[in-house]
């Protein structure tokens, strides 16, 4: 489904992707793991079109993701929930989530969408009405994750989607990307929490320093040696 | 730390601008030199407060004052400048005080702030006209000539005299500026700028720096309105006090870029030369197209060089260092006026 | 250094061209001056050549202060003529005059430029703006009975104007004129020029009920005064104005449309309009040429405005009279000679284009520079056409008073 | 005491009256820039100056091309709609990532720009259109069509604006941007397209306003001066982006500076507007809408 | 040292805080747990004056320190971080701490701010060079500057909100050993809240739980991570995880 082949990206002069190479299929739930800094979220970025690769490529079904400008990239089927929630504070959840359904596509299935969401975070509809800004982090996560779902994409992207939130609640999270994906969804997801993202998903990366270090499935990953001297600090 | 070869630059510059009027004394080259001084001094007044991002329009009400109250005091009362100035200095302080008491206690800041002091010198421009038995309206007002001793009255005639209390007023905004530039509480108030919940979060007593930092910053303004005034000879509410000089006050000390010690100077330099060259290059051939031109440099000046033209060709001249901007920090904070 | 051959004399000029004056009335001024300017410029003066230098105040005090310190200065011009706004003469004046060099001034009628300043270099061949106010008083004292069928102490009159040098004098001079004059002042207030919206100031005026309103003002607050009067449905039987904005037909005609018509103005009599009779026989022809040639610059206007002529009389008498006598009599164009010259100024009543003689209040008086001679008249606007009805000596017709029934202000 | 009383008169009526017709008139000013200053929290110092553009653009049609009123108006919105445009693109684009004051500056810019432009090209005269609409006569108080006319605009500006920013998706996006700009692409949403939509809007409504103000007011190359701060502080006062809040806050301050200007001179009735203001923004600092904290 | 009664902070009709008392010994790390929204911040907020609590009192080293404005109760000898870091971009690393220095505690001396900063940024392991600018910090690096800034203030309390959000596990443990040196060294008392468990569990004391904005349970690691209730609300199915934790810290904590 996506596929990512000698990717380099970077702010200004400074390059934070080298080379990078990846695949996802469809239905399929995939990790990202790796340092600080490492580069995972530029590499979400440059999925999703908000930084442009200064080489390589990138293809969503086939489609150049490159070539296509970065709002319509949604259109390709592809929802992007970032890192830190990136919620428009100041705007209600009810807007927050009208926000993830304006392309046109989902405008026509705005009224289904938001049913589908509400069933998934009740919280959200008992506060449907409060400014985004105002809630704690949990609220604004699902939030964040309602507003992708929105537009009713094929490849969910997530950026630390567990970060800064409760147990519970990161249990929740990790509940609902199996359930996403047991949707039909295909998921692409950067974790800090290394233990439990691998529980979630079928296959994982390990990035460091901007390259692709390791890959393999969740059994592979949790067993390799460079994951648990790397990363696990174990 | 100021080293060895600035300090050199400095003393040699200074020494320059001192003996300028005596081996130059073309009159109206003078008088714009003089003219540039003050405004020099207001533009750095401002750009006391402004360069922390406290953006004030009402500094055109703090110079309304030093030069109305002065020259009120000195028709009205035969109160001498030397003693009216300070008074007025005074009054423009207290009302400093008295509108940014509750601005920074109540949080007012960025957008909310500008328009609370754009209010502020609407109301002096329009009491000053308003009162027009006593100012003399929107017509202006003249101090009275004085019939003896000049140096009481602080009359001179000669643009020499004139022109080394004007360097001196300057020199002393720019050693200001640079006492507050190497001050805590410029640290303070560059925190403060950034975010107040941290700074008071570090011990920082946010509503009293931002008072102290205005009130130092009112009351040169009000100084320099009323050297302005004594230099003169001649006021109106439209040229010392309102929106428009405010403005013109911004205008001049960002483009000339207000980080640096010597940009709203610079800033000074480049508008009222660009204003008396285009004005006087145009003449009364084609009207109206020195204000267009001097429009169309400003927003260029503005969207190209952005740290103002002193501070952009400085930056040139040092390393390159990474300048952060506010939209790449990742947390979005969530701006409630008074919250 | 100027060697004899090329002996000239350089003038600079200040009028506003930029802002809201400039269309007040200081351009056409300004239009007035060059025409003869430009004439004298072609034959020169007592063998001088005449060089102007002309400057663009931008309505703005300062910048006025700049320019003539400029020209002073830097152009090395041997002396300032013209200004417009008494806001600009007043500090202009005590700083030609603390530099000793010699200003003529066209128009700037307010009397505060003189008043007691005592100043040496500065003259002014123009009437002062109190002389305006207490004109038009004097115009409806004598016609209070006849024309309202009142006592002077039951005519009620208001007086508003812009709060600017020349407003305020004008006011003065009406307040003066009503008290001599016995009149009930019913309401007296300023405003400045620039307000957005005077409507409360209507709704006072309807409170107060004058039958006749005396108003100094520029543009465009008169035709937004009077706007907002027909809106509101202020009647009263007279507007007085005086100069200004009220001397641009063309404006209030555009804006009023027929309530233009019957409105007065005092101002010095349009050029085109003065008893030539009295004039010195060389004027006609000036006038019909300063005419000519304005109709070159401003094609198409209907009423000739009184500025016009004001800056045109008014520099002619420098360069016809003044100057040439000066370098004769006084040997050159110093400011010595020049002051000199014009204190022996004396032409007789009806020897200018503007109806008025000049002769200037010496030293030692507390109008020292004024021209004693010089006077306003009154006019009416009928028919398109500026007819003048007071003083009785220059009167060209019988005054309508007051606002026939039917019209929109009648109070009738 | 019986001073005092004197002032309960039909005249006081007529005062209260004609300030709500200014309101009427402050109230469409403060519309457009509602849109541009207090939601996408863009700077227009200049948005005064559009709305003497679309004066004169008024003036030339119906005066100097004898085009109906009515068929004016339109062109004349389109007009400011696309110099609003071109303001963006040309000037406010490049300062997206820069400090909003640099916004206002280079806007303080234009607005040199903008009224020298109108000095060298249509002169300083003062122009008016000469359509003189009749007047509404009650008894001893009259009130003015035109002033009527620009009551109604407002009135149902501000309802479709609102309706606009509240019901539709763009509305919703043009409310979004000024908070994070960055991600808009995540949604989507083309932040060149709307920012172009909202200055044209903008843009639109300081034409609609110049449409019903030179039917009141002469127009001259700095007539903005007169209106330009007191709409930036209806703005605040009403609370940025507040619609309703705007409208009401443009009759609070019209009805303040005609009362106030009826009992003292015209002035103290701005000095009191602008204290108004000031002390507005110490108690309710969000405008006057909001709740107390 | 410190003692809270009755705290309550409501936000419209919302209230974030309910009726929250506890207390506070010297020398102690308590760790303040709780769901998102549940109100730890809020109360770390009202504790640090950033916002002024509806009703209640809080009595630190004795005194009311209720509502007073933020500085003083800095002064007065409580520093806190912020969830989200909030540097001073526009100063130095060095600058951002030294200012923490000379104004948090209270007596505005220069010399004594630069010793400050350069002790509390040697104790949370940053560079002490003068010029190194914020820029270069990451996430980690962002969450040790807020530490550093705290201390510089010389606090005898310190409010550690989520010190270890979006730090690695290799990071976290360091920096749970930095909040132990913190109190063992310094003698500093602490508040932390975290939702990491197993790293918390580890170094605090004692641990309170709120849930909605009330207290649900209060007491020793162990305890608390048994509790029915907290496990419901909070810990889920980590309350094993949790547990063993807990009782790990006392073991080695006795063993000690
Ligand atoms: N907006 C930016 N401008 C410049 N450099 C950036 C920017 N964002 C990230 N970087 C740099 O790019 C590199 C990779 O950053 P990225 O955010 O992709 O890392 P990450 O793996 O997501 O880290 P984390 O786990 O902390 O979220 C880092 O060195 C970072 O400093
Ligand atoms: N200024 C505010 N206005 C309205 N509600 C607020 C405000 N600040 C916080 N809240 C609400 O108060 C509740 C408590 O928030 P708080 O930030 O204290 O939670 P928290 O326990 O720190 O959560 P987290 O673990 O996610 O950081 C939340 O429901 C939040 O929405
Ligand atoms: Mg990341
Ligand atoms: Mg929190």
């Amino acid at each position: 489904m996506l596929e990512l082949r000698g990717v380099n990206a970077g702010y200004g002069t400074f390059q934070a992707l080298f080379d990078v190479a990846l695949d996802v299929k469809a239905g399929e739930a995939v990790g990202v793991i790796g340092p600080n800094g490492a580069g995972k979220t530029t590499l979400m970025r440059v999925i999703s079109g908000l930084i442009r690769p200064s080489r390589g490529a990138i293809k969503m079904e086939g489609i150049d993701v490159v070539a296509t400008p970065a709002h319509k990239i949604v259109s390709l089927g592809i929802a992007h929930v970032p890192e830190n929630r990136r919620l428009f504070p100041q705007l209600t959840v009810d807007d927050n989530l009208k926000m993830g359904a304006f392309m046109k596509e989902a405008r026509d299935h705005y009224a289904e969408r938001l049913e589908v969401v509400f069933d998934l975070f009740p919280r959200l509809k008992e506060r449907r009405h409060q400014m985004a800004g105002t809630m704690s982090g949990g609220e604004q996560q699902m939030c964040a994750i309602g507003r992708a779902l929105m537009s009713n994409p094929k490849l969910l992207l997530l950026d630390e989607p567990s970060a800064g939130l409760a147990p519970v609640v990161v249990q929740q999270v990790f509940e609902l990307v199996k359930r996403i994906r047991a949707s039909g969804l295909t998921v692409l997801i950067v974790e800090q929490n290394v233990q439990q993202v691998l529980k979630v998903v079928d296959r994982a990366y390990l990035i460091e320093a901007g390259t692709i270090r390791a890959s393999g499935t969740s059994a592979e990953m949790l067993a390799s040696d460079t994951v648990k001297e790397a990363y696990l600090g174990v | 730390m100021i080293g060895q070869g600035r300090l050199a630059a400095w003393g040699i510059g200074l020494a320059a601008l001192v003996a300028l009027p005596f081996v130059y004394r073309d009159p109206y080259h003078l008088h714009i030199l003089v003219l540039i001084l003050i405004w020099s001094f207001a533009y750095t007044s401002w750009s006391m407060m402004g360069r922390f991002g406290l953006v004030s329009l009402g500094h055109g009400g703090f110079m309304g004052i030093g030069a109305y109250v002065t020259a009120l005091l000195w028709n009205h009362l035969g109160v001498s400048p030397w003693i009216g100035i300070p008074v007025s200095m005074v009054a423009a302080g207290a009302l400093a005080l008295i509108v940014g008491y509750p601005c920074f206690r109540f949080r007012i800041t960025g957008h909310y702030f500008v328009l609370v002091t754009l209010a502020l010198s609407g109301i002096v421009l329009q009491v000053i006209t308003a009162t027009r038995d006593y100012t003399g309206g929107s017509l202006g007002y003249t101090p009275n000539r004085a019939s003896g001793n000049k140096l009481l009255a602080l009359q001179f005639d000669d643009k020499t005299t004139w022109y080394l209390i004007a360097l001196g007023v300057w020199l002393f905004g720019i050693v200001v500026w640079h006492w507050v530039d190497r001050s805590m509480a410029r640290y303070a108030l560059e925190a403060i700028s950034e975010d107040e919940d941290a700074a008071a979060a570090a011990g920082v007593d946010v509503t009293a720096e931002k008072l102290k930092i205005t009130l130092l910053s009112a009351l040169m303004t009000a100084l320099a309105g009323a050297i302005y005034c004594q230099y003169q000879m001649f006021i109106t509410p439209d040229t010392v006090s309102g929106i428009a000089v405010s403005l013109q006050m911004v205008f001049a000390a960002i483009v000339g870029g207000l980080f640096v010690s010597l940009g709203p100077t610079f800033g000074a330099v480049i508008t009222i030369l660009l204003a008396e060259t285009l004005r006087i290059g145009f003449g009364t051939k084609a009207v109206g197209w020195d204000n267009l031109v001097y429009g169309v440099l400003l927003v260029l000046f503005i969207i190209f060089l952005p740290k103002g033209i002193l501070g952009s060709v400085l930056d040139r001249l040092k390393p390159q260092r990474k300048v952060p901007r506010a939209h790449e920090q990742e947390a979005v904070p969530v701006a409630r006026p008074g919250a | 250094q100027d060697r004899p051959q090329d002996k000239k004399i350089k003038i600079g000029v200040v009028f506003d061209l930029t802002g809201p004056l400039a269309g007040g009335g200081s351009e056409l001024n300004y239009v007035g001056t060059k025409i003869i300017l430009d004439h004298f410029a072609k034959t020169g003066v007592e063998g001088y050549k005449i060089e102007a230098v002309y400057a663009d105040a931008q309505s703005k005090p300062d910048i006025a202060i700049n320019e003539s310190v400029r020209l002073l200065e830097q152009e090395k011009v041997d002396m300032v003529l013209g200004f417009f706004s008494s806001a600009q003469c007043v500090p202009v004046a005590a700083r030609v005059e603390q530099l000793k060099k010699f200003m003529w001034m066209t128009t700037c009628i307010s009397s505060a430029v003189f008043n007691e300043k005592g100043y040496k270099y500065v003259f002014r061949p123009q009437a002062s703006g109190d002389q305006f106010g207490m004109m038009t008083m004097d115009f409806i004292a004598q016609n209070a009975k006849g024309k309202f069928g009142k006592e002077p102490k039951d005519l009620r009159v208001a007086i508003i104007h812009e709060d600017g040098a020349y407003g305020v004098d004008v006011s003065r001079g009406n307040e003066v004129g009503a008290k001599k004059a016995g009149f009930n002042v019913v309401l007296k207030e300023g405003y400045s020029a620039t307000a957005p919206d005077l409507s409360a100031l209507v709704t006072k005026l309807k409170r107060a009920k004058p039958d006749v309103i005396f108003h100094t003002g520029y543009n465009p607050d008169i035709t937004l005064l009077l706007r907002q009067a027909r809106e509101q449905g202020l009647k009263f039987g007279a507007l007085m104005g005086h100069g200004a904005g009220y001397g641009v037909y063309e404006k209030l005609k555009e804006g009023m449309g027929a309530d233009a018509t019957y409105i007065f103005n005092t101002d010095p009599i349009s050029i085109w309009l003065a008893n030539q009779k009295t004039m010195d026989p060389k004027l006609p022809a000036v006038i019909k040429m300063v005419g000519e040639e304005f109709d070159k610059i401003k094609p198409g206007v209907a009423i000739r405005s009184a500025h016009v002529g004001i800056g045109a009389s008014n520099t002619y008498v420098f360069m016809a009279d003044v100057l040439p006598r000066a370098i004769k009599k006084y040997g050159g164009v110093d400011p010595d000679a020049l002051r000199k010259a014009a204190l022996d100024t004396d032409i007789p009543e009806g020897g200018t284009m503007l109806g008025f003689g000049v002769k200037f209040y010496g030293e030692g008086t507390p109008m020292a520079g004024q021209n004693e001679r010089s006077f306003p008249v009154v006019i009416q606007y009928l028919e398109d056409k500026s007819h003048v009805v007071w003083p009785k000596s220059q009167a060209q017709r019988e005054a309508v008073l007051p606002l026939p029934k039917g019209t929109t202000y009648s109070n009738q | 005491m019986q001073a005092f009383l004197d002032i309960f008169d039909i005249y006081l009526l007529e005062a209260v009256i004609n300030g709500i017709l200014l309101g009427g008139v402050l109230a469409l000013l403060a519309l457009g820039l509602n849109l541009i200053f207090g939601v996408i929290d863009v700077t227009w110092i200049c948005y005064a100056e559009l709305v003497m553009i679309g004066m004169y653009g008024m003036y030339f049609m119906v005066q100097y091309f004898g085009i109906n009123y009515f068929i004016a108006a339109p062109l004349t919105i389109l007009l400011v709609a696309m110099l609003g445009a071109a303001l963006h693109y040309l000037v406010i684009a490049p300062l997206l990532n820069a400090p909003p004051i640099n916004q206002l500056l280079a806007t303080g810019g234009v607005l040199f720009v903008l009224q020298s432009f109108a000095t060298v090209a249509f002169g300083i005269d003062f122009r008016n259109l000469g359509i003189r609409l009749p007047v509404l006569a009650f008894g001893d108080m009259n009130f003015s069509y035109a002033r009527l006319l620009s009551f109604l605009a407002a009135l149902v500006g501000m309802v479709a604006v609102y309706l606009f920013m509240t019901r539709t998706f763009t509305g919703t996006a043009i409310r979004a941007i000024s908070q994070d700009r960055q991600i808009m692409a995540l949604m989507g949403v083309d932040t060149k397209r709307i920012y172009l939509i909202t200055s044209a809007i903008g843009g639109g409504l300081a034409g609609l306003a110049a449409c019903l103000l030179v039917l009141q007011y002469d127009v001259h190359p700095f007539v903005g001066l007169s209106f330009g701060p007191i709409t930036f502080l209806i703005c605040v006062l009403g609370g940025l982006g507040n619609f309703i809040g705007g409208f009401i806050a443009a009759f609070v301050f019209a009805e303040i500076i005609s009362l106030g200007g009826l009992f003292s001179d015209l002035e103290w009735g701005y000095v009191l507007a602008f204290a108004f203001f000031i002390v507005m923004m110490f108690i309710r600092p969000a405008g006057l809408l909001s709740r107390r904290r | 040292m410190l003692e809270v009664s009755g705290l309550v902070k409501r936000f419209g009709g919302f209230t974030a805080v309910n009726n929250v008392s506890f207390k506070v010994d010297q020398g102690e790390i308590l760790g303040l747990i709780g769901p998102n929204g549940s109100g730890k911040s809020t109360i770390f907020n009202m504790l640090s004056g950033t916002l002024a609590p509806t009703s209640g009192s809080i009595l630190f080293a004795g005194s009311e320190i209720a509502g007073l404005a933020p500085h003083r109760i800095i002064n007065s000898g409580i520093g806190r971080t912020f969830q989200i870091p909030r540097p001073f971009r526009r100063l130095t690393i060095f600058e951002n701490v030294a200012l923490a220095g000379f104004y948090g505690q209270g007596r505005h001396s220069r010399v004594k701010a630069e010793e400050a900063a350069e002790r509390s940024l040697a104790m949370v392991g940053l560079p002490t060079d003068r010029h190194a600018s914020v820029d270069g910090l990451g996430a980690a690096g962002l969450k040790k500057l807020e530490l550093a800034k705290a201390l510089a203030t010389s606090p005898k309390l310190l409010l550690a909100d989520e010190s270890l959000g979006g730090l690695d596990e290799a990071e976290m443990g360091q920096a749970a050993d930095m909040l132990r040196n913190i109190r063992d060294e310094l003698g500093i008392t602490i508040i932390w809240v975290e939702h990491i468990m197993g790293v918390l569990m580890r170094v605090v004391d004692r641990v309170m739980v709120l849930d909605h904005g009330e207290k649900i349970s209060e007491g020793l690691p162990s305890m608390v991570a048994g509790d029915p209730r907290v496990i419901e609300v909070y810990l889920g199915t980590d309350a094993e995880t949790t547990q063993a934790a807990a009782a790990e810290a006392r073991r080695r904590a006795g063993g000690a």
